[in-house]
């Protein structure tokens, strides 16, 4: 088989930029932004290059494999040595390719949202490429090992950018962030030594055969029972990043103490990692399991859904507002994967790419807000509509494209969500469907008294967006509106993939 | 009749135990050193013991102990230099006063 | 009882002897002399062992070197070369149940290992020891010995560093 | 020419290009903005007309679809449908939405966004004409949203105003629980026939392959969407807070776009509704008492346009209540009464429109004698009010008069009983409110200085006028040609298929009932308030309760209010102290013990370097413990 390189040259783009980032003296301010902006449309044009050069008639493409590290694992009856191979695997689908994609556009509009920092910013932008490396690296992995890699690679620059860069209780909010997330990972390592120990493997494609084909002879090492417990630890270690129901007050002091560009790429793009990591390793892996633990995952998700839609009612801070509807929008993608069938898989990763690019808008905004008024509390705000059309103009639509306006790329994703769900639960799903009223409830409270409304005289003498601020709200915009309005874009590659995962969920298929 | 290997074990044991005491409860960092090179000198017997009498009998043991030889050699000779500097700074050899990466 | 046992019997408890003294001494040139003591004896006893160039190295680097090395220590930082009388008996009765706890467990665990007969032991081939030794360290050994011959380099320069007066002082 | 049905899809597209235009470059084109508005109205009212002749004509219904997206194999196609309901609406829409714009030139001359005000517009009438283009549920939910925005954005126009933008979030989030509802039943429907499509759904649903209760289900809910676009009750609180807006906007939103959607949805998903008897019921009774109810709320407010406002909803119950009793009759009744409405009520906003221009209040007791001041407007609103009160032979009385006959064809008495009421409910309250505004002695100086708008907004009012006048000699009992058309497709077919005994019973005494019942509303509005002959208060002395439960709407907004919006937020504050102190506490608590511990850990880093070793030491022997108590470790074998 033939190496791909691009996916390679993807992820490990960053490192090039970081490399020339540590040969720049920190007194060039200018010269830092600019490398540390343009850096990132390395990635975004290849990205763009795999997304033009993807094959929507096959499944796993881009494919890289390479030997890396062998482990001895003991002598075979001839007395000669046998090793582990863990490959160095990359490899991309249609569910992945989407969210890399994503990852690569927000990646690079956080990077020019970022032009307005002002503190120690050669470190910045080297911790903010280290950060991309893990996140492509994430998506693109194909086995276990490197997902892991991967997967904590992205903790330790987010560490490091929420507690130097962020707002006064960052290092609180580091911490916390750092705590949770380390016992997701810990969690999460258990449960991949499990499955190895067991299976003899770490690959992707490998793992899928063994566990969802009853007659491999390794298949029956893995008692039913062993399984559901694998996947309900793989249910709350990768809930924890999601984040589900219980484990979500991390994320809130998060999106509240971060730098703006840091939560965008962290609602956008690092939530999305856990929801990733379900359906490729927890639902794809263990489709029995997961369809038995499928009510569940709806009973969760409407929790989410109706709690974090509660909560943001009564929030006083914007960023919070926008934290608690991340909750309630990641209960949509629960809802999706409860589903259980084409429809609602579709649904849910809609959701991903879709509240990525949302929220990344909103909170885009809320920074920009909070560059001019220096708050970003509802009740001192108000009226800056006058005085900011334009940005005004664009958290609107971007807050109805958050509560699920047709020709948005929200509605798409809610929509086959509740479809999907409709198909298997009925009940749940209409539960889930009067979501979408509190979400309107909270969304235009919000959006309303904060930027509409009268004017009080000090917000009178406010500059609207700037070029380099208005660039990645249109882009963002845009995109929103494209998927919104032609679907197909994205949904178009993720068929093969479904046909992989969704023959071998139970039940209905789709 | 040789002497059985148990009982050159038992000799490296025994001086082991006692450099171990000696780097545990000595208060003068060259004793601590010096006592470090006892447990050295006893893992040394043990290899050279097991050249002879181990399963495999190599003359891989012995080159092992030649090569913990050298190490402690290096060993001694930066530990030194490193007693004599802080000695120099602070006027103590005592192991209970070096605690400054703590503080 | 043969004289082999004889001498290592003599070897060895010249050895414990040397080492036991070398803790309980309390000027620490004693100390360091009845190490070497210990050092020299062990040296015998790699010669019981058939390890003639080890045995060799072993009064070279130890006996020779080391002790002298330590005594230049003891000499440079010449304040209080007699190892203080603290009460620090709660910390050496914890240490002597530990390390006596060590010695029991490690004593049953060579006690309770089957071991080779030691008549079964091959006899020495007809090589030199030494030649041995030069044939493995050159042939098999020869990038451990390369790095080790760098490692010594390395700390040659490091101590010399590290001992060197700083300047102004 | 029958080529032109073709074209049909360029009719929304050019609102959609104006909108765009007026996105990108509104701030430059200031003045201009309105032109391109207008324009893009007229070129779409223009092939809208056609398009509607040509199906008048009985051109045949024409549908086209393209795919929009796949889910494994399933696939979603968009397109558009001509057929002749939609092509009645897109007349009625195409043609309203041209008379706004260009009234809203002149009205909104003084205000700075212009051009913000424009997109909206357009948006609007795009979104409208492309919900009644769509050619199946998924679509028009998509416009259906859309529509719901753009009233949004234009109620709360004025967002500066608290007031207006705590209207538009009322109205969106009202008609937002109808939508969902509206979305469940698509998504059920989905599941039942495998389609969004119209067609296919019917024919499901006529072969009886759906479960009974399951028709009713999605047919209630489908009615449920309906009813919050529509401001049926209990979801019509948003319509008269979103008086708000505008006044050209809220003639747009009560005429031809927003509300009518609710009526268009109920009559496309017409075959569904017929397979459901009780859900039939549920719609003509839902109707009548909205119609009833929101007629009582009428009689006593006192802003002109909220008077204006509950007169929608009332009529609205009524197109309703026709679309329930069902039947041909019933069916075209329905239809037929949203067209006429659609022109008189325009008329009614419009010219209610001058006159707030005019005087600058919209309190009716600040307003009289305006008739010899605004003498074009005065007639206009005159001809509205007759048209409404269904005086012949005005537009109103035919489609009336078709809704009675057809309640009295269906032999329902008790909706036929609401049904007169309203009536004389109906023309009590707009002469109340003509008398007050427009006869009288003026009450203040901006009357005395007011004046009829000028040519750019009475045109309009002319046309709208004229239409309102003849629109309802397009199906008169003995010439029944809207009916022909509106049943000439497949609605009436099933219609004929489902219930093929419902022969209409021609009651001409019926018409001079209602008549009649409809002068003496208008008399007794005249002997109070223009003779003064009955005290005006005659029953609000005796019964004050009754005048303020009428005057403020039932309480039905404080009821929600306090039943509903407090205890959500009373909840939410709960929930945020359970966020804050449960879990947020737990979290402190883990994190004390994580630091707990840390400390604890931390006092062994002592420094000592020969503790360090001591603690080695320890873990060596505890290891060596568990080593030779497992059994041991043997060397060799």
């Amino acid at each position: 088989m033939v190496n791909n390189t691009l996916l390679s040259l993807i992820t490990f783009s960053p490192l090039l930029v970081i490399v020339v980032l540590m040969f720049t003296p920190k007194q060039m301010v200018g010269t830092i932004k600019t490398i540390g902006v343009l850096g990132t449309l390395l990635p975004l044009i290849m990205s763009l290059m795999l997304f033009a050069g993807f094959d929507y008639s096959a499944g796993l493409q881009f494919i890289e494999r390479r030997d890396w590290i062998k482990i001895p694992i003991g002598l075979d009856q001839n007395g000669s040595l046998t090793f582990f191979p863990i490959r160095y695997e990359m490899g991309i689908d249609g569910a992945s390719m989407p969210l890399l994609l994503l990852t690569a556009i927000i990646g690079t509009l956080a990077a020019v949202g970022s032009w307005q920092m002002k503190r120690r910013l050669r470190e910045y932008f080297i911790l903010y490429h280290l950060l991309l490396i893990g996140m492509f690296g994430v998506f693109s992995a194909q086995n276990l090992f490197l997902f892991f890699l991967f997967f904590e690679l992205t903790l330790i620059p987010v560490y490091f950018l929420l507690g130097i860069w962020g707002y006064a209780e960052r290092e609180r909010a580091a911490n916390k962030f750092l705590l949770y997330n380390g016992i997701g990972s810990a969690i999460l390592l258990l449960a991949f030594i499990a499955i190895f120990v067991q299976l003899q493997t770490v690959n992707f494609g490998e793992l899928q055969q063994v566990l969802t084909n009853p007659d491999d002879p390794l298949s029956g090492y893995l008692s039913p029972e062993y399984r559901y417990g694998l996947f309900v630890a793989l249910f709350i270690a990768f809930g924890i990043k999601l984040p589900i129901f219980p484990f979500h007050s991390w994320m809130l002091n998060v999106h509240v103490q971060a730098p703006p560009p840091v939560v965008m790429i962290h609602s956008a793009i690092l939530l999305k990692m856990g929801a990733y990591g379900l359906l490729r390793i927890g639902i794809n892996f263990f489709p029995d399991q997961a369809y038995e633990f499928s009510v569940w995952l709806a009973v969760f998700g409407l929790i989410n859904i109706f709690y974090g839609a509660v909560l943001a009612t009564v929030q006083k801070d914007l960023k919070m507002v926008l934290a608690y509807s991340s909750i309630s929008h990641m209960g949509m993608v629960l809802l999706g994967f409860a589903a259980m069938n084409s429809i609602g898989f579709q649904g849910a990763i809609f959701q991903l790419v879709s509240h990525g690019l949302i929220s990344a808008l909103l909170f885009f905004i809320v920074g920009v807000i909070w560059d001019r008024t220096g708050t970003s509390t509802i009740t001192e705000l108000g009226g800056i509509a006058k005085s900011m059309p334009f940005i005004s103009g664009v958290f609107l639509a971007g807050a109805l494209a958050s509560l699920g306006l047709p020709g948005m790329s929200g509605f798409i994703s809610e929509f086959l969500a509740l479809m999907g769900l409709f198909g298997a639960m009925p009940l749940h799903a209409a539960i889930g469907a009067i979501g979408l009223i509190f979400t309107t409830i909270y969304v235009l409270r919000a959006v309303l008294r904060a930027v509409y409304g009268p004017t009080p005289s000090r917000l009178t003498r406010l500059a609207d967006a700037q070029p380099m601020e208005a660039i990645p709200l249109v882009v963002l915009l845009g995109v929103i509106i494209l998927i919104g309005i032609y679907p197909a874009v994205l949904s178009d590659p993720l068929q093969k993939t479904l046909d992989s995962i969704v023959p071998v969920v139970t039940g209905i298929g789709g | 009749m040789t002497v059985p290997v148990t009982s050159y074990l038992l000799v490296a044991l025994i001086l082991f135990c006692v450099g171990l005491y000696g780097a545990l409860t000595k208060r003068n960092a060259v004793i601590v050193l010096l006592s470090i090179e006892l447990m050295l000198n006893a893992v040394n017997l043990n290899l050279i013991a097991f050249a002879k009498f181990g399963l495999h009998p190599a003359i891989t043991g012995q080159i092992f102990s030649l090569f913990t030889m050298t190490v402690a050699a290096a060993e001694v000779a930066v530990g030194i230099a490193v007693l004599i500097a802080l000695y120099r700074n602070r006027e103590t050899v005592n192991v209970d006063e070096m605690d400054t990466m703590k503080r | 009882m043969s004289g082999q046992f004889v001498a290592f019997f003599i070897l060895s408890l010249l050895t414990i002897g040397g080492a036991v003294f070398m803790i309980s001494f309390t000027r620490v040139v004693h100390m360091v002399v009845s190490l070497g003591i210990t050092f020299l004896c062990i040296a015998g006893l790699f010669v019981m062992l058939d390890a003639e160039f080890v045995a060799v190295s072993q009064v070279l680097v130890y006996s020779g070197a080391i002790s002298i090395l330590m005594l230049f220590g003891i000499m440079l930082t010449k304040k209080d070369d007699v190892e203080p009388k603290a009460h620090r008996n709660k910390r050496k009765l914890i240490s002597f149940l530990l390390v006596a706890a060590l010695f029991v467990f490690v004593f049953l665990g060579i006690q309770a290992s089957p071991w080779p007969n030691p008549e079964a032991a091959p006899q020495p081939v007809e090589q030199s020891n030494p030649k041995q030794i030069g044939l493995a360290v050159f042939t098999r050994y020869v990038i451990p010995f390369e790095l080790v011959s760098l490692l010594l380099l390395v700390a040659l320069v490091g101590a010399i560093l590290m001992a060197k007066k700083e300047d102004g002082k | 020419m029958d080529t032109i049905l073709h074209y049909a899809w360029l009719i929304p597209l050019f609102p959609l290009f104006a909108f765009i235009v007026l996105v990108s470059f509104g701030r430059q084109l200031r003045g201009g903005a309105s032109s391109v508005g207008i324009l893009a109205a007229a070129l779409s009212c223009v092939l809208a007309l056609v398009i509607g002749w040509q199906s008048y004509q009985g051109a045949a219904s024409e549908k086209v679809l393209v795919e929009w997206m796949n889910i494994r194999d399933t696939v979603i196609r968009v397109g558009y449908e001509i057929n002749s309901l939609n092509a009645m609406m897109l007349v009625i829409i195409s043609v309203v939405s041209l008379l706004v714009q260009i009234y809203s030139k002149e009205y909104m001359r003084d205000d700075e966004r212009v051009p913000v005000y424009y997109q909206y517009l357009s948006l609007f009438a795009f979104s409208m004409m492309a919900l009644v283009l769509s050619p199946n549920l998924l679509q028009l939910y998509i416009f259906w949203e859309l529509v719901g925005v753009c009233s949004f954005l234009l109620i709360g126009y004025h967002f500066s105003k608290p007031k207006a933008m705590l209207a538009a979030k009322k109205a969106f989030i009202v008609t937002r629980i109808g939508d969902v509802g509206l979305l469940i039943a698509i998504i059920l429907l989905f599941w039942w026939t495998g389609s969004f499509e119209y067609s296919e759904i019917f024919k499901t649903v006529a072969l009886g392959k759906m479960e009974p209760w399951m028709t009713t289900l999605t047919a209630v809910l489908i009615f449920v969407g309906a009813v919050g676009k529509s401001g049926q009750f209990p979801l019509h609180t948003w319509l008269p807070d979103a008086m708000e807006g505008p006044t050209p906007v809220s003639a747009l939103i009560h005429a031809a776009t927003m509300v009518a959607a609710g009526v268009y949805l109920v009559a496309a998903t017409y075959p569904l509704f017929l397979d459901s008897q009780t859900a039939l019921d549920i719609v003509a009774y839902t109707g009548g008492f909205t119609a009833i109810f929101a007629a009582l709320i009428g009689l006593t407010q006192t802003d002109i346009k909220r008077v204006l406002a509950y007169s929608t909803i009332s009529q609205l119950g009524y197109m309703m209540l026709a679309l329930g009793v069902a039947g041909a009759i019933g069916y075209t009744a329905g239809v037929f009464h949203l067209f006429t409405h659609a022109f008189f009520k325009a008329l009614l906003f419009l010219a209610a429109g001058s006159v707030i221009h005019a005087v600058h209040t919209q309190d009716l007791f600040q307003m009289g004698g305006l008739l010899k001041k605004m003498p074009v407007t005065g007639i206009a609103f005159l001809i509205g009010c007759l048209a409404i009160a269904g005086i012949p032979p005005f537009s109103g009385y035919w489609s009336k008069e078709e809704i009675i006959s057809a309640v009295y064809s269906a032999q329902r008495a008790d909706l036929l009983w609401i049904a007169v009421i309203t009536v004389f409910l109906t023309s009590f309250y707009m002469f109340r409110l003509f008398f007050l505004t427009f006869t009288g002695k003026a009450v203040s100086q901006a009357i005395s200085r007011a004046k009829d708008p000028s040519a750019v907004m009475r045109i309009p009012l002319l046309v709208l006028a004229v239409l309102a006048v003849l629109s309802g000699f397009l199906n008169m009992p003995f010439a029944p040609l809207l009916e022909n058309w509106q049943l000439a497709g497949d609605v009436g077919e099933s219609i004929h298929f489902a219930m093929p005994e419902a022969a209409e019973l021609h009651a001409p005494w019926l018409s001079v009932v209602s008549v009649l019942v409809s002068l003496a509303g208008i008399v007794l509005a005249y002997l109070i308030y223009v003779k003064k002959a009955i005290a005006a208060t005659w029953i609000a002395r005796p019964l004050p309760w009754l005048y303020r439960l009428s005057n403020r709407a039932f309480y039905l907004d404080e009821i929600y209010r306090y039943g509903l919006a407090v205890p959500l937020r009373g909840i939410g504050m709960l929930l945020d102290l359970f966020d804050h102190y449960l879990i947020g506490g737990l979290v402190q608590l883990a994190v004390k013990l994580a630091n707990g511990l840390g400390g604890l850990h931390a006092r062994l880093q002592s420094g000592q370097m020969q503790t360090y070793g001591l603690i080695v030491l320890l873990g060596i022997v505890l290891l060596l413990i568990g080593i030779t108590t497992q059994g041991g470790v043997s060397f060799g074998q």
